[in-house]
């Protein structure tokens, strides 16, 4: 067993670098001052905030007065999503999606088709990735939105964003792209990329949970999520989370100086997890596409095993990562990201997501593939399906 | 999130394996919903003597499992029958709301398997086999994510 | 001058406590997990978030299954009022609330008239109160909801709300309070007020910035606001800000053991301010109501000078306090709550609120009065509406 | 939020007071808006020979109103025509924008004490008098929030 707990599980939050929660530490007791109020302490959190903005700004080639802050990733969608459709529910009431989204995402959608928007929600190929034929046809003069996520959450695929945006762009229709996971790990440029809308979540950078992003391109019709105060220039009411804030603007300061050395980092850990894994363990297929693809996050399935069980028994050694196992996911069914790229129910049930970050090493990598393949034969021993599988050797039970 | 106990029967399960010529072997779940559980019986003179399982599932299948081996090994095969997935929960010191099913599912495996033996042994019709086993996924729903 | 900060604006918001920093301190950098993980890591989190539950339904006499985090006060008034509007419009479309509410409040509802709701806004009193009796004749057969704050953050004056919360429950009404300003200053129970939902945020009792929660009365039919995973049982996505939850426990757990005590104490000091500034400085009024009002907060209108100015004058020597002024509330418009109270525009520009905390003293107020007297004199000295006071004494100008 | 040299002109403004006797005495704004402003000059020879301020208003107001005396002291009556509100603001390092009506007011104080100077000489009829004073409760809306 190792000594110390090998982090996998980067993809669904990271630790506060130590320099990010030093950047955040005044902003509790000493510098507390409510950035609306017009004294010295007001004035300083809010010259806090006006920093960590500049900082994500010059991460997204934007302008300062295109980001606003927000509680989490998933309200930057929520606004973002209900905000376009809200304002331009007089032009149109028709959004385009894919069936990979986050469900910040895809249960926005499905709110809103209960309220009477029309959802096309786009499939996806085998590795994840959307066809622009296919969203080109899906436009109709009353489409208002397209919303698709920069890189998948669970499978790590990427999209072609700057074609998806150039295809937006010409039809007049808005781009909104969920970044959560993208931020700190691939490089982006909203201009470039023809983006209109832009969320990102600080927890996945290495920032803290609790505080998110909404690049809104200036000139986009959008209603306000929360109403309230005057705060984000009228666009997000509530008192500002000033430590939340700089810890945001200064993790994502970081990571973009940073961005090509870890994204490398990330890609070599992979790449071993991956050829170590292919050449151990038997039975099992690597989800999402080969290169279009998050560098640090590799999503295997196991066959003949349940995925809350290898987790389980991974946490015992040590070894955190994560499933998209129904068991895991809240759920009723495993995720639908792995039913979307079409995976059958019970491979999907048996799936692995392990996603690296700043501390992992290749020792890590060594001591997960020999766990992996030993908890793995453990399991498929339990297996009354592997049994099957032996005993019928040769005739594939999934197809 | 789970139990010590539980924990203690997922890390180091009883009883697992297959049993050659079994006199009752019952198999209950299907891979869509992600678990299945597969039980042997050993039975002589009406009374079990030896139970093995193999379980493809989660954290919970497998204790409940290991458990349910333990519960009804000695037991007659009355007594067996009456052993309800409370029980089970219950010597494992409980379970998280959302995976209450997985306890159903002990108690169906071990149903099963007891029907199977009767019907081999000529004591019940086909027409008895139990087939709850297909309904589980939907039981779940109202369950799960109760435990924050 | 004092040699430190004389900070008497506590309604704006309050320093975090150092204990509660603590107890924050190790979700940041080591017990980082996602509580949606199953490994131990992410288990944690979760255990911590469920304790914190506990203390915020013991402070409020309410279940833990009651209580859902949020990002903030806005977003659990946003989520109280959207919410219940949303899941109630099939029975009706009317929505009774006070023209002194927070903007968090005012402004959903002036957003929710434009979706087709109608929204009466009960006046107040002089002293800020309502009339229980005209909310009784404004409930109409359609009427979904009451929404009425605790405590008004500006002049503080508390509502009768047992006696509303009766009215409501007794028609069959939901009703939501803000309780924001009210939380740690004095006692809630939402079972002896009636109350069905209530809304409070963790900044202004020693709390954490950018954390708030929302109590939610069991068998209550609310919509969600924010989308996305199965997080707070399904009814809030979004990854955990799990310091923040944490920081919010910690502070309501101390401010509800203390609160007797806390109460009495700010009493004293609001006592005291009053007394001596009514025997310094002439021509002045205080607002809210003598009795029923929060124990720390004391709001004063100066005749004949403007508020920045007032506030601007008091950071320099080190006091740091808020004010109703257009100038300060980033609108064109004095305080709403001072004109609701029947203050003339003019007189309204001139107020000043101060509310006292845990660190203030006797000391506080001693130089408070002091400081304030002479700032008031000069700035009068300064105003040409004093000069021609002066000048045509006696005839009063304002009426 | 404001620059050191608005922070010093209200800390410490210039020319406060009345001019017994003064040759023109304007003011402009109102309560309901929240500022007044109140200026008077002394004016020899078609020259401002003093200039003192009454100004009840924010932070931003009674720095313009400062500042405002400081420029026209010394010009002659068409120099003091001519300054804007830029001008004002200039010289004090600039404003946050939701202040810049505050500047409006200090040209309008200045012109509206010249015509009243321009009056009593008889160098122009009531009518010329400046009547913009109003507007600027509205003027504001535009700017408010702009920093953030
Ligand atoms: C792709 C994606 N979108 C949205 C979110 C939601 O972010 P948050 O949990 O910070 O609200 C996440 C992560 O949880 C994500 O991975
Ligand atoms: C009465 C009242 N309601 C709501 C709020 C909004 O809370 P927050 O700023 O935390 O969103 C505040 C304070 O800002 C308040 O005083």
């Amino acid at each position: 067993m190792s000594d110390r707990l090998i982090y996998l599980d980067h993809a669904a939050t990271t630790a506060v670098k130590p320099e990010v929660f030093e950047a955040m530490k005044p902003y509790f007791t000493e510098l507390f001052g409510n950035p609306s109020s017009i004294y010295s302490l007001g004035r300083t959190a809010k010259k806090a905030i006006s920093e960590a903005r500049e900082k994500v700004a010059a991460a997204l080639n934007a302008d300062a007065k295109e980001i606003f802050f927000t509680g989490s990733g998933t309200e930057a969608d929520n606004w973002a999503i209900k905000g376009v459709a809200y304002a331009n529910r007089k032009k149109g009431k028709h959004i385009i999606t894919t069936a990979i989204e986050h469900h910040a995402v895809l249960h926005t959608c499905e709110y809103l088709e209960k309220e009477g928007f029309e959802v096309t929600y786009l499939p996806v190929d085998e590795n994840g990735l959307i066809c622009t034929k296919r969203l080109e046809k899906a436009i109709r003069p009353d489409t208002i939105l397209i919303t698709i996520m920069l890189a998948n959450n669970e499978i790590g695929t990427i999209q072609p964003i700057e074609e998806i945006g150039e295809i937006a762009r010409q039809k007049g229709v808005i781009f909104h792209t969920d970044a959560v996971q993208a931020i700190g790990n691939v490089k982006i440029d909203v201009k470039s990329m023809n983006v209109d809308l832009l969320s990102l979540s600080a927890h996945k950078f290495y920032g803290p949970k609790g505080v998110g992003a909404l690049y809104i391109r200036k000139g986009i019709n959008i209603t306000n999520l929360m109403h309230g105060g005057a705060q984000e220039r009228k666009r997000r009411a509530s008192t500002e989370n000033v430590a939340g804030i700089v810890g945001l603007g200064k993790a994502i300061e970081i990571a973009s100086n940073n961005i090509e050395q870890y994204n490398k980092k990330l890609l070599a850990l992979s790449q071993k997890a991956i050829e170590e894994i292919s050449e151990k363990i038997p039975y099992i297929k690597f989800n999402g596409h080969q290169k279009l693809r998050l560098p640090g996050t590799v999503n295997i399935s196991f066959r003949f095993i349940e995925g809350e069980s290898l987790l389980l028994m991974l946490d015992m050694k040590g070894i955190l990562a994560s499933s998209g196992s129904a068991c895991t996911s809240g759920s009723l069914d495993p995720s639908h990201v792995l039913l979307a790229i079409g995976l059958p129910h019970e491979i999907a049930h048996g799936s692995l997501r392990i996603s690296f970050g700043e501390e992992s090493t290749e020792q890590d990598v060594s001591f997960l593939v020999e766990q992996l393949s030993l908890i793995v034969e453990r399991l498929r021993g339990m297996s009354p399906l592997y049994e099957d599988f032996v005993k019928n050797e040769g005739r594939n039970l999934y197809v | 999130m789970y139990s010590d106990k539980v924990m203690d029967h997922f890390a180091n399960p009883r009883n697992v394996g297959e049993i050659e010529g079994a006199d009752g072997v019952g198999q209950v779940g299907n891979a869509k919903c992600g678990d299945i559980m597969k039980m042997y019986l050993k039975i002589e003179d009406g009374k079990i003597t030896d139970a093995k399982f193999k379980t493809f599932g989660c954290g919970a299948a497998v204790a409940t499992s290991s458990m349910a081996t333990e519960l009804i090994i000695g037991k007659t095969v009355d007594e067996a029958y009456k052993i309800t997935n409370a029980a089970v929960a219950e010597a494992l010191d409980g379970l998280p709301p959302a995976k209450m099913h997985c306890s159903n599912l002990a108690e169906e495996a071990i149903q099963a398997a007891l029907e199977d033996y009767k019907l081999k042994n000529g004591l019940t019709d086909e027409a008895d086999v139990c087939k709850k086993c297909c309904k589980r996924c939907e039981d779940v729903h109202d369950l799960i994510d109760e435990d924050m």
